[in-house]
C-alpha cells in the first residue's frame, strides 16, 4: 500500500489518492490539423513502461492537487514529486 | 413506511400545519443527549452549532492578507495549521484552499458583501457541513480505527488540521485540544453528517462514550 | 477419555491450578490454563485427531506452532463455528468444543480410507488423465464425479448462520515495528526503545519468550526466561511502545504497510464480552521493519512418516518444556544437526527412554558426551528409514546412512512409541518476499535466507538469516534494533548490554538429507509423505519429473504440494530438493515458490471489520430526507444517494402513485427533491474559456440573469454528462451536473484546470450540500411560489425560462432558477440546505404534489429529454441523440476532433427516435432489442434497444425512447422488439418528443 | 501421444506409473521456424495448437520466457462465461465456450469444465435496466441467458443474503447456465501436450529481447537462448504487450495493471455457482478442492509486479461478507496477482499490426482465461492466412483511429 508524497500535505496513504496514469501527454494545440491517426495517439495510445514510469496522482481527498511522480512499475519504489504549473508546494 | 435499515436517532417532524411566514432552520443531528458504555469519560462526543463557513481560494497571498487582517486578524498560512482568535479560526487545505469558521454570521456576512472587490474567490458553504467534537481518553483509538494519517501528539499537535478521510467519508480534522487525551473537531458534509455519527457511536461502543446535547439547532 | 497420563513434566506456559474441562469429537478430556487444544489432547497421548486429504490415512498433531499441516479441526458450533483451525494455535478455554473434519462417519473409521488401497490408481494429476469418457458432450463423467470428489475434499464446513461476533480495524504508526518476540525481537526492541523510537512488537504466540520457552536456556547465567521479564517490564515503561502478543502479522506491502490480526475477545472463548472485537485487524504503517520471525524445523522423509506419534524433533521440545507434556514412553530422535540433542538430554532428565540416531559421522563431543551422561543411547550415522504402526507409532527402523541420505545398512528395528525427526530449519521469511524480494540459498545452513532488505528497511535478525545460536540471535536482533533505529532517524548514543547465551561450544553444520530411501530387503516399504496435508509422497514428485512437470511451479500445481491450508511451510523445500535431485539442479537453481499473504489464514470478518450491515457504505441523505421518510417514500440507491423513487399513498401500488404524481404535475404543481443534482460554484475571470472547452456549445454569449443547457463529452467525443450552467455575476456562474457525475465531473475540471490549463483563472468549488433544491412544477407553480412571501417578481416577462433570479423567499436567500425537465413551467429553489425542511414543509402545506425520481423520468421521457447514463453508455454522440445543434462548428472543444473519424462521422449509426406500440397498451420492455425480422435465426440482426419506457398517463399509451440503427431516417417504419419469451412486439418510429412538441408550456 | 484414459491410467498402475512419457518435451531451440509464438500461456499454447490442427502448420516454436501456463493463466479466477454485451464479444466468447465444451475428449485432458452457472446480481434500479438489455441482446446473439427473481436466487444461492433491509438489497440477477468453472492449468498444459504431439517445440526459459525486421517485414526474434528466424511471428504475452510493441517499434492503446484474486481455505460444498456482483463489487466461485475463489477490480495504478495493495483486498472481502454474511469465520488462505492489459473499450487486440508477419493477440484485460480457445483458434486463422477471421476483424487494431471502438465498460456505471 503506497505512501505517496504528496507535494503539499505530506506523506499520506495511497487511499486519499485517484490515479492519472502516464505524464506529460499534452493536448495538441488545433486538433483539427492531426490526422486520425495522430488524433488517437493521443486519445488512445500508451507507453505503458515496465521500470521508472512517470504517472500523474491527485489528492482528492487531501488538499485536491494533481501532481506528478517516477514510480517503478515493477518494484514500486517511487519518489521524484514534480508539480504542475499555476501553484508552488510551500517549504513545509 | 419506514425502511427497517433505518435505525437513526431523529425526530421526526410530521409536516406541522401553522403556515409559517419565515423559515426556521433545521440539523441533521439533533437529538437528546445520553450516556452509554462501561466508562462514559472515554469518549464524548458533541455537535457544534451550525457554522458560519467561508471557501476562500487565491493565488495571491497579498490579497488574501489583505482582504483578512482588518474585519479578522488572521492573516494566510503556507503550513497545514490552524490559526484562530476569539472572532475566527482560519484553516489552510491546501496551496490556494482556505477555509474561514467565522464564529458569528456578521463577521461571515460583512465578509461576503466585501467579496466582490478582492482578488480572493469566497464562497459561502455554511450549510454544506457539520462540526462534530470528540473528546476524552480514547478518542486518539476511535479515530485511528478509521483515519490513516499519523494522530499521535508529537505527529498532530495542536491547531494541526487534515483533510482525509474516515473510513469512506472525507472529513478535515483539527486537533483543538492536547491534553488528557486530546480533542478533535471533525468537521463533515451535511448528507453524511448522521453515517459518520453512528459510525463513531459505533466505534466508541468498545470504549465507552457520552453523548453531549445539540445545539440550539 | 482416562487420565492426562503424559503429563509428566511442569510446563512453563501452564497454569495447573486451573484446569479446563472441553470436549473432542464428543469426549470430555481436561487441560490446563495456556495449554493450546493440541498440548492438551497430546497429555492423553499422540492419537489420531484428522485425517489425509486424498488417502484419508489417520494422522496426528505434528508440530507445536503455525506450520501444522494434520490437526485441522472444526471449532464450536452453529454461528459461532470456524471450520480448518489448526490445535495448535487454538488457546485452550474452558468448555471448548472442537470435532475432526474430512472422516466419513468418524475419525477412527473413515470409508475415504478407501482410496488409500486404490493408491496405485490415483497418483499425482491422475484426474487429468480420467473421466474424459462420454461423447461429444465429454464432462459427463466429470460431472458424476466431479460431486463426489468436492464431497471428499474441503476439510471443514462453513458456518451456517451469520456471525454474532464484533470485528474492529485500527491503524498505527511507528518508526519501528519488531515482528517476532523471541530471543532476536526482544532485543531489537529493548535497542530501539533506547534510541527513543516509537515501537511496536508483535508475536503469534500468547506468551512471550519464543524459542526460549521451551526450555532451560540461560541468558548471561541465569535462566533465560528472567532476561525475558526484565526486557518486557523495560518496554511496558517506555512512552510509545506498543507490546502485541497473540497478533500474527499476516501480511507486508509497500512503504512498510503492516497487516496484523489480533485475538482480543476471542482468547478466553466465546462469547466474547460485548463490546469487545473477537479480533481486531492491526493496519500499521512502519518506518523500518525488524525481521525476528525465526525459523520453521524441517523433518526429512521416510516410508510411513504420516503415522501419528510422528512429530518434529522441536516441537516434542516445546510440548516437554512448554506444556509438560511427553506423548510416548520410549522415544527415538532422527537428527541431522544440533538442536535434537538439548531435546534428547531433557527428556531423558524426565525419565523417558531416549534413543537419539544422528545422521552424521562425527557430532560434536560435548553434545553426544552430555547426553551420554543421562542415559541418552546415541546411534552415530543412523537415520530413521521407516517407522511401524497404523493409528500409533509401534516401532521404528534405522539405518546407517551415506552422505546423500541413501541407506548404507540392512534396517536395525527399534522400540519406540514416540518419533522427533529434526531434518534442519527453514527461515520464516515468507514476510520479506511479501514485497517480491526472491530469497536466496546458504549452502552452509542448507536453507532459503532472506536478501538484504535494508534498502526497503526491514532488518533481519535471529533465526529467521539462518543462524541457530542464542548468542548470534541475541547479537543479530540489538544489531538490528539500533540499524531500524538511526534509518527511521533516531539517533542517540546507547551502550550495548552484555547478553551471552549458553550455546555449544564446538558445533558441527547440519547433514543435507531430503529422504531416507528404504529399497533394503527387508525395509518397511510405504508411502513417504513430502506434504502431510495433500498427501504428495516422494513418488509423486518423482512421476512430476517423469511427465517434464519440472520447474517448481509445475511440481507444485501438477502434485498441490504446498497448496494446503499450511501453504507447505514444512514440505517445500523438502519438495523442490528432491525434484532437484530428479533434475540435477540443485535447490538454488529450482528456486521457491512465491510466498505471498497472509502469512497465516485470517477469518474474512478481520478483513471487514465494522464495514459490515448498516455501516457497510455511508448513506447520503437530503435536508428534506426525514420528510420522505414519513411520508411513505420508497427509496432508490442512487450513487451512496437516498432518493425518493415514488411517494406511495396507503394502499396505492407503485404505478398507481406515479401516474398519480405524474398527473398532479401536468395539470396542478408538483415539488421534486433535487438536492443530489451537483452544483459547481465557478468564480474568476476565464469561466468562459473553461466552458467552451468542457460544452459542446457556446457560452460568450451568456448574459448575467441567464442560463443555457450543456453536454459535456470525453476526447473520444462520447457524451458523459449534461447540465444547465446559470450566470449570477459578471464573473460568477453555477454549473448543475447529474447526481452521480457531481464528483466526477468537479474532478474533471480540476483536472483540465490543473495540469493543462494552469494559466486559466477560474475557482470550482462544489455547493451542491450549501443548498437545498426543491423543483417546483406545473401549470400552477407560478400561483403557488407568488402565495409565497417573496421579493422576487414571478410574472413570465421578469422571470422567463432558462433565467435566474435572486432574492429573498419566506425571509430567506435564495437563488431560482427557471429550467425545466417535466417539460411544464418550473422552478428550481435553492436556498441554505438548513431551510429545506421548512420550505418543503411549506410548500406541502400550500397543496403542492410531491413527486418522486420515476414520475420525473415519465415526465422528461414524454418530452423527448434524454437521460444520460440511461439513453447514452458512453458510445453515444450529440448527433446521435439529435442534438446537433448544440455543438459548436467553430470553436474547439473537448472531444470535437473525434466527430471527424470514419466510424463516428458515418450516417447510419445509432439516433435516438420515439416508439408507439402498435398494441397502445403496451408497455415495451426496457434494454428491448429491436429488430426487422423478428422470425430470423440468432445470431440475430439487432439494429439497436429500447432505452427507456414507459405508460403515458397524457397520451393513454406505453411509449418508449430508443437508440436504432440509421433511425433519423426510419420515421414512421414498424419495428419488433424481441421479448424473452421468444415472440415480439411491434412499434412504430415516431419523433422522440411525444408531448407539447413546441415547448409552449414550459415558456409559459 | 499415449492416449489418456481410466485404461491407460490402470495399465500403468501395474507398472508403479514409471512408463508415462513427457506431457511435452523440452526441446533444444531450431535456428528458425515458419511461425513463433511469444509467450507459452493459453492463450500462446492454444493458437500453436490450432495452427498446427487447424491448418497444417507445425513448424512452429511456442516461446515461453518463464514456465509454461505461470502467467495470468495461472494466477485467474478460472471463470467461463460468454454473457457479454455487444455482438462482436457474443461471438467470440461464445466461439471460446463452445469450444471449451469439447475441448476435454478434444485434447484428452481433462480440464475440469464444471458448467455450474454464473450469476450476475443486480442492486438498484440502473443495474435491472442494465441487465434486461444485457439479457435480452445476449439471447438475440443465441448465447442462453435468463433473469432470475430474488426467491430463485436464493433457492440457487441458499447462502446468499436477500433480505430486503440490506444496504443494497438483490433485487433480481441474470443467469447463463452454460458458464462456469474449469482447471487453468489444465488448459495450459492440454494445449500444450497437444501442440507438442503435432511437433511444435514448446521453449521454456526463453526470454525474448528483442524483435528483428528486414524491410519492414518480421525477419528474426532475439531470445536469452540465441537469434531465432522466423516468417511470421505472433505475440501473446498478455501484461507485457506493451514490452513486445516497444521492440517492434509502435505503440499500443493499452496500460498493465495489477489484477488481484484470492482463496479461501478449503471447505466441504457451500456455493454451487458462480456469483458475480459490479455494484457490491466482488464475484467468487469455489472450487473442485472446496476453496472460495475470490477476486474482483483491478488496482488503479499501472504495474508489472504481480501484486497489488491491501485496501483492494480490504473492500472485495467487505462486499463478499455483504453478500455472504455466514463466510465472516471462513479464513482466508492465500492472495496473490497477476499483470492484466486493459484497452480503452475493455474489449481485446486481436489483429496484424504495422509490421508485416507481426501479430497481437492482446487487450483480454480481466476476461483473458474465459476466451482461451476462440482467442487462440481466431489468431491461428490470423496468423495462417495473413487475414483476421469475420469473428477478430472487429477487434483490429485500428479501430482507435477509426472510432469503432467496442465498449464493453457498458454505460459508464452513471446513475441519473
Amino acid at each position: 500500500m503506497l505512501l505517496i508524497q504528496c507535494p503539499y500535505c505530506g506523506p499520506r496513504d495511497e487511499s486519499e489518492f485517484d490515479y492519472g496514469g502516464e505524464a506529460d501527454i499534452v493536448r495538441p494545440k488545433n486538433p483539427e490539423k492531426l490526422s486520425d491517426a495522430e488524433w488517437a495517439d493521443y486519445v488512445f495510445f500508451r507507453t505503458n513502461t515496465k521500470g521508472r514510469f512517470k504517472e500523474r496522482w491527485v489528492h482528492t481527498h487531501g488538499c485536491g492537487r494533481w501532481f506528478k511522480i517516477v514510480r517503478n512499475t515493477t518494484t514500486h519504489e517511487h519518489g521524484d514529486v514534480t508539480v504542475f504549473g499555476g501553484v508552488e508546494p510551500e517549504a513545509e | 413506511m419506514k425502511p427497517e435499515w433505518l435505525t437513526r436517532y431523529f425526530t421526526t417532524r410530521k409536516g406541522r400545519g401553522c403556515v409559517a411566514e419565515i423559515l426556521t432552520p433545521s440539523h441533521p443531528l439533533s437529538f437528546p443527549s445520553r450516556e452509554s458504555g462501561p466508562d462514559a469519560a472515554c469518549v464524548i462526543l458533541s455537535v457544534e452549532p451550525p457554522l458560519a463557513l467561508l471557501d476562500l481560494r487565491c493565488r495571491d497571498k497579498a490579497a488574501l492578507n489583505a482582504f483578512l487582517n482588518e474585519p479578522t486578524g488572521l492573516g494566510s498560512s503556507t503550513v497545514a495549521a490552524r490559526k484562530t482568535n476569539p472572532k475566527a479560526s482560519l484553516s489552510r487545505l491546501g496551496p490556494d484552499w482556505w477555509q474561514l469558521r467565522c464564529h458569528s454570521r456578521a463577521l461571515a456576512d460583512h465578509l461576503l458583501d466585501k467579496a466582490d472587490d478582492t482578488l480572493v474567490a469566497v464562497t459561502d458553504i455554511s450549510d454544506a457541513y457539520v462540526a462534530i467534537c470528540l473528546s476524552g481518553s480514547r478518542v486518539r483509538d476511535v479515530l485511528a480505527k478509521a483515519a490513516t494519517i499519523d494522530l499521535h501528539r508529537e505527529a498532530f499537535p495542536v491547531d494541526s488540521v487534515a483533510r482525509t478521510l474516515l473510513g469512506r467519508v472525507t472529513v478535515i480534522v483539527t486537533c483543538t485540544k492536547a491534553d488528557s487525551g486530546g480533542a478533535f473537531d471533525i468537521v463533515v458534509s451535511r448528507s453524511n453528517a448522521r453515517f459518520l455519527w453512528n459510525w463513531l457511536i459505533d466505534a466508541a461502543r468498545e470504549y465507552g462514550y457520552t453523548l453531549k446535547s445539540a445545539p440550539e439547532a | 477419555m482416562d487420565g492426562a497420563t503424559y503429563r509428566v513434566l511442569d510446563g512453563c506456559r501452564i497454569n495447573k491450578d486451573k484446569p479446563l474441562d472441553f470436549w473432542f469429537n464428543g469426549e470430555k478430556f481436561t487441560g490446563y490454563a495456556g495449554d493450546t487444544l493440541a498440548s492438551a489432547l497430546l497429555a492423553y497421548g499422540a492419537f489420531p485427531v484428522g485425517r489425509g486429504l486424498k488417502y484419508h490415512r489417520p494422522r496426528g498433531i505434528y508440530t507445536a506452532g503455525s506450520e501444522e499441516p494434520n490437526a485441522l479441526i472444526q471449532l464450536e458450533t452453529g454461528g459461532r463455528t470456524q471450520p480448518n483451525l489448526r490445535a495448535t494455535q487454538v488457546e485452550l478455554y474452558g468448555n471448548l468444543i472442537a470435532t475432526s473434519v474430512n472422516a466419513w462417519p468418524s475419525i477412527n473409521f473413515d470409508l475415504w480410507r478407501v482410496n488409500d488401497w486404490l493408491s496405485p490408481l490415483l497418483p499425482a494429476g491422475f484426474y487429468y488423465k480420467t473421466f474424459m469418457g462420454g461423447g461429444v458432450a465429454t464432462g459427463r463423467w466429470w460431472r458424476l464425479f466431479e460431486s463426489s470428489i468436492r464431497r471428499a475434499a474441503g476439510f471443514g464446513k462453513a458456518p451456517s448462520a451469520p456471525d454474532p461476533d464484533r470485528y474492529e480495524r485500527m491503524n498505527a504508526h511507528c518508526d519501528v515495528l519488531v515482528i517476532g518476540a523471541g530471543p532476536a525481537g526482544l532485543a531489537a526492541a529493548a535497542a530501539a526503545v533506547k534510541m527513543g523510537c516509537r515501537v511496536i512488537l508483535a508475536d503469534e504466540q500468547a506468551q512471550i519468550g519464543g524459542d526460549l520457552l521451551a526450555d532451560d536456556r540461560e541468558i548471561n547465567g541465569a535462566p533465560a526466561l528472567d532476561w525475558v521479564g526484565a526486557t518486557l517490564k523495560t518496554l511496558s515503561k517506555a512512552p510509545d511502545v506498543r507490546v502485541l502478543n497473540r497478533t500474527t502479522v499476516a501480511g507486508l506491502y509497500d512503504d512498510n504497510f503492516v497487516i496484523a490480526v489480533e485475538s482480543v475477545g476471542d482468547r478466553n472463548g466465546p462469547p466474547a464480552p460485548s463490546q469487545l472485537p473477537r479480533l481486531r485487524m492491526w493496519r500499521i504503517r512502519a518506518r523500518q521493519i525488524v525481521l525476528a520471525t525465526g525459523a520453521h524445523e524441517r523433518p526429512y522423509v521416510f516410508p510411513n512418516n504420516d503415522v501419528p506419534g510422528v512429530l518434529l524433533g522441536h516441537a516434542i521440545r516445546h510440548y516437554a518444556g512448554g506444556y509438560g507434556v511427553v506423548p510416548g514412553r520410549r522415544v527415538l530422535l532422527g537428527t541431522t544437526n544440533d538442536s535434537a540433542y538439548r531435546t534428547a538430554r531433557m527428556l531423558s532428565e524426565a525419565g523417558l527412554g531416549v534413543t537419539l540416531a544422528d545422521s552424521r559421522e562425527a557430532p560434536p563431543p560435548s553434545l553426544v558426551e552430555a547426553v551420554t551422561r543421562v542415559g541418552v543411547t546415541v546411534e552415530v550415522g543412523f537415520a530413521i528409514s521407516a517407522v511401524r504402526g497404523s493409528r500409533r507409532v509401534c516401532g521404528a527402523e534405522i539405518s546407517r546412512i551415506l552422505r546423500d541420505g541413501a541407506v548404507a545398512s540392512a534396517p536395525r528395528s527399534m522400540e519406540a512409541d514416540l518419533v522427533g525427526v529434526s531434518g534442519g530449519w527453514n527461515p520464516a521469511l515468507h514476510l520479506a518476499s511479501h514485497r517480491g524480494a526472491k530469497p536466496v540459498w546458504n549452502e552452509t545452513q542448507a536453507c532459503f535466507v532472506p536478501s538484504n532488505l535494508t534498502a526497503l528497511g526491514i532488518h533481519a535478525a535471529g533465526a529467521v538469516t539462518g543462524v541457530g545460536a542464542l548468542a548470534d540471535c541475541l547479537d543479530q536482533g540489538h544489531a538490528a534494533g539500533r540499524a531500524a533505529s538511526k534509518a527511521a532517524g533516531k539517533i542517540r548514543r546507547t551502550r550495548k548490554p552484555v547478553i551471552e547465551g549458553d550455546d555449544v561450544a564446538d558445533p558441527v553444520p547440519l547433514q543435507k538429507i531430503w529422504a531416507v530411501d528404504n529399497r533394503q530387503p527387508g525395509g518397511k516399504r510405504g508411502k513417504a509423505f513430502v506434504d502431510l496435508q495433500n498427501d504428495v509422497t516422494t513418488r509423486d514428485i518423482a512421476l512430476a519429473a517423469q511427465e517434464n512437470y519440472r520447474s517448481v511451479e509445475h511440481l507444485k500445481r501438477y502434485t498441490t504440494l504446498g497448496m494446503g491450508t499450511d501453504q507447505g511451510k514444512t514440505s517445500n523445500v523438502i519438495g523442490l530438493a528432491l525434484m532437484g535431485q530428479q533434475t540435477a539442479l540443485e535447490p538454488e537453481a529450482m528456486g521457491v515458490t512465491t510466498f505471498r499473504p497472509p502469512y497465516t489464514p485470517i477469518p474474512f470478518g478481520a478483513l471487514v471489520g465494522r464495514d459490515q450491515g448498516e455501516l457497510f457504505d455511508p448513506v447520503r441523505e437530503t435536508p428534506m430526507f426525514d420528510w420522505h421518510v414519513a411520508n411513505g417514500a420508497i427509496f432508490e440507491n442512487v450513487q451512496l444517494w437516498k432518493r425518493a423513487y415514488a411517494y406511495l399513498k396507503p394502499g396505492e401500488t407503485l404505478e398507481q402513485a406515479v401516474k398519480r404524481e405524474v398527473l398532479a404535475v401536468r395539470n396542478g404543481v408538483g415539488i421534486m427533491d433535487a438536492s443530489t443534482l451537483g452544483k459547481i460554484d465557478l468564480k474568476g475571470p476565464d469561466i468562459v474559456k473553461l466552458l467552451n472547452m468542457v460544452y459542446t456549445n457556446r457560452w460568450d454569449t451568456l448574459k448575467v440573469g441567464s442560463a443555457r443547457y450543456g453536454l459535456m463529452c470525453r476526447e473520444d467525443g462520447m457524451i458523459f454528462d449534461d447540465g444547465v450552467t446559470a450566470r449570477l455575476g459578471k464573473d460568477h456562474y453555477v454549473m448543475t451536473t447529474t447526481s452521480g457525475n457531481a464528483a466526477i465531473v468537479l474532478a474533471w475540471l480540476e483536472e483540465w484546470l490543473q495540469t493543462e490549463w494552469p494559466d486559466m483563472q477560474v475557482f470550482a468549488t462544489s455547493i451542491t450540500e450549501a443548498y437545498a433544491t426543491t423543483t417546483v412544477a406545473g401549470p400552477t407553480a407560478r400561483d403557488l411560489m407568488s402565495s409565497l412571501d417573496s421579493d422576487i417578481d414571478w410574472s413570465n416577462d421578469a422571470f422567463p425560462h432558462m433565467t435566474v433570479r435572486t432574492g429573498k423567499v419566506m425571509g430567506v436567500p435564495a437563488r431560482v432558477f427557471r429550467v425545466s425537465f417535466s417539460g411544464e413551467t418550473s422552478y428550481e429553489i435553492n436556498l441554505p440546505a438548513r431551510y429545506g425542511m421548512a420550505l418543503w414543509e411549506a410548500l406541502v402545506v400550500r397543496g403542492a404534489i410531491p413527486f418522486g425520481t420515476e414520475a420525473l423520468h415519465v415526465l422528461r421521457a414524454e418530452k423527448g429529454f434524454i437521460l444520460v447514463g440511461q439513453e447514452t453508455d458512453g458510445t453515444v454522440t450529440p448527433f446521435d441523440v439529435g442534438m446537433g445543434w448544440a455543438v459548436s462548428k467553430k470553436k474547439d472543444f473537448i472531444g470535437k476532433r473525434s466527430y471527424a473519424r470514419k466510424d463516428t462521422a458515418r450516417q447510419d449509426r445509432k439516433h435516438l427516435v420515439g416508439l408507439l406500440p402498435v398494441n397502445k397498451s403496451t408497455v415495451l420492455p426496457e434494454g428491448g432489442q429491436i429488430v426487422d425480422d423478428a422470425d430470423q435465426e440468432a445470431p440475430m440482426a439487432m439494429l439497436g434497444h429500447v432505452t427507456s419506457s414507459y405508460w403515458s398517463p397524457m397520451l393513454n399509451s406505453g411509449f418508449a425512447l430508443a437508440l436504432l440503427k440509421n433511425g433519423r431516417n426510419r420515421s414512421g417504419d414498424t419495428i419488433h422488439i424481441l421479448s424473452l419469451d421468444g415472440n415480439a412486439d411491434e412499434a412504430r418510429v415516431v419523433d422522440p418528443v411525444f408531448y407539447d412538441k413546441e415547448r409552449a408550456r414550459m415558456r409559459g | 501421444m499415449q492416449r489418456y484414459s481410466i485404461f491407460s491410467l490402470a495399465r500403468n498402475a501395474l507398472s508403479g506409473h514409471r512408463n508415462w512419457p513427457q506431457a511435452w518435451r523440452s526441446p533444444v531451440p531450431r535456428q528458425e521456424y515458419d511461425v513463433i509464438i511469444i509467450g507459452g500461456g493459453g492463450h500462446g499454447l492454444a493458437t500453436a495448437y490450432y495452427l498446427a490442427a487447424e491448418h497444417g502448420v507445425t513448424n512452429v516454436a511456442v516461446l515461453e520466457k518463464g514456465w509454461i501456463g505461470g502467467g495470468n493463466t495461472g494466477r485467474n479466477t478460472s471463470i467461463i462465461r460468454s454473457n457479454y454485451l455487444w455482438d462482436e464479444s457474443a461471438a467470440i466468447y461464445e466461439k471460446s465456450l463452445k469450444l471449451y465444451e469439447n475441448l476435454t475428449s478434444v485434447l484428452n485432458f481433462n480440464i475440469m469444465l464444471s458448467q455450474r452457472g454464473v450469476m450476475n446480481l443486480a442492486h438498484n434500479e440502473h443495474d435491472l435496466k442494465e441487465m434486461s438489455r444485457r439479457v435480452r441482446a445476449i439471447r438475440g446473439n443465441g448465447v442462453d441467458s435468463e433473469i432470475l427473481t430474488p426467491a430463485q436466487i436464493k433457492q440457487l444461492v441458499p447462502a446468499l443474503n436477500t433480505s430486503k433491509s440490506r444496504r443494497y438489497p438483490i433485487l433480481g440477477a441474470s443467469l447463463q447456465r452454460r458458464g462456469g468453472i474449469a482447471r487453468h492449468d489444465a488448459v495450459a498444459w492440454g494445449y500444450a501436450r497437444g501442440a507438442d504431439a503435432f511437433g511444435v517445440d514448446i521453449i521454456q526459459n526463453c526470454d525474448v529481447i528483442g524483435i528483428r525486421r528486414k524491410g519492414g517485414k518480421v525477419s528474426e526474434v532475439e531470445t536469452t537462448s540465441g537469434a531465432i528466424k522466423a516468417k511470421k511471428v505472433g505475440v501473446a504475452v498478455a501484461g507485457h504487450a506493451s514490452v513486445l510493441a516497444e521492440m517492434a517499434g509502435f505503440r499500443l492503446p493499452v496500460d498493465s495493471h495489477p489484477l488481484q484474486a484470492m482463496v479461501s481455505e478449503p471447505l466441504k460444498p457451500i456455493l454451487d455457482c458462480v456469483v458475480m456482483s459490479n455494484t457490491v463489487h466482488v464475484y467468487v466461485s469455489q472450487s473442485d478442492k472446496g476453496e472460495l475463489v475470490i477476486g474482483a477490480g483491478i488496482d488503479a495504478f499501472n504495474s508489472y509486479a504481480q501484486r497489488g495493495s491491501w485496501r483492494v483486498i480490504e473492500s472485495q472481502m467487505s462486499a463478499l461478507v455483504e453478500l455472504f454474511p455466514i463466510f465472516s469465520r471462513v479464513r482466508l488462505m492465500r492472495t496473490w496477482g497477476g499483470i492484466v492489459d486493459i484497452c480503452p473499450d475493455a474489449s481485446p487486440i486481436l489483429s496484424k499490426t504495422p509490421v508485416e508477419g507481426l501479430y497481437f493477440n492482446c487487450g483480454w484485460g480481466t476476461g483473458g482465461f474465459k476466451a482461451t480457445p476462440g482467442s487462440g483458434w481466431a489468431f491461428a486463422h490470423t496468423i495462417a492466412k495473413d487475414e483476421p477471421h469475420p469473428i477478430n476483424s472487429p477487434f483490429s487494431l485500428d479501430r482507435f483511429i477509426s472510432g469503432a471502438l467496442i465498449n464493453e465498460h457498458g454505460a459508464a456505471a452513471v446513475a441519473h
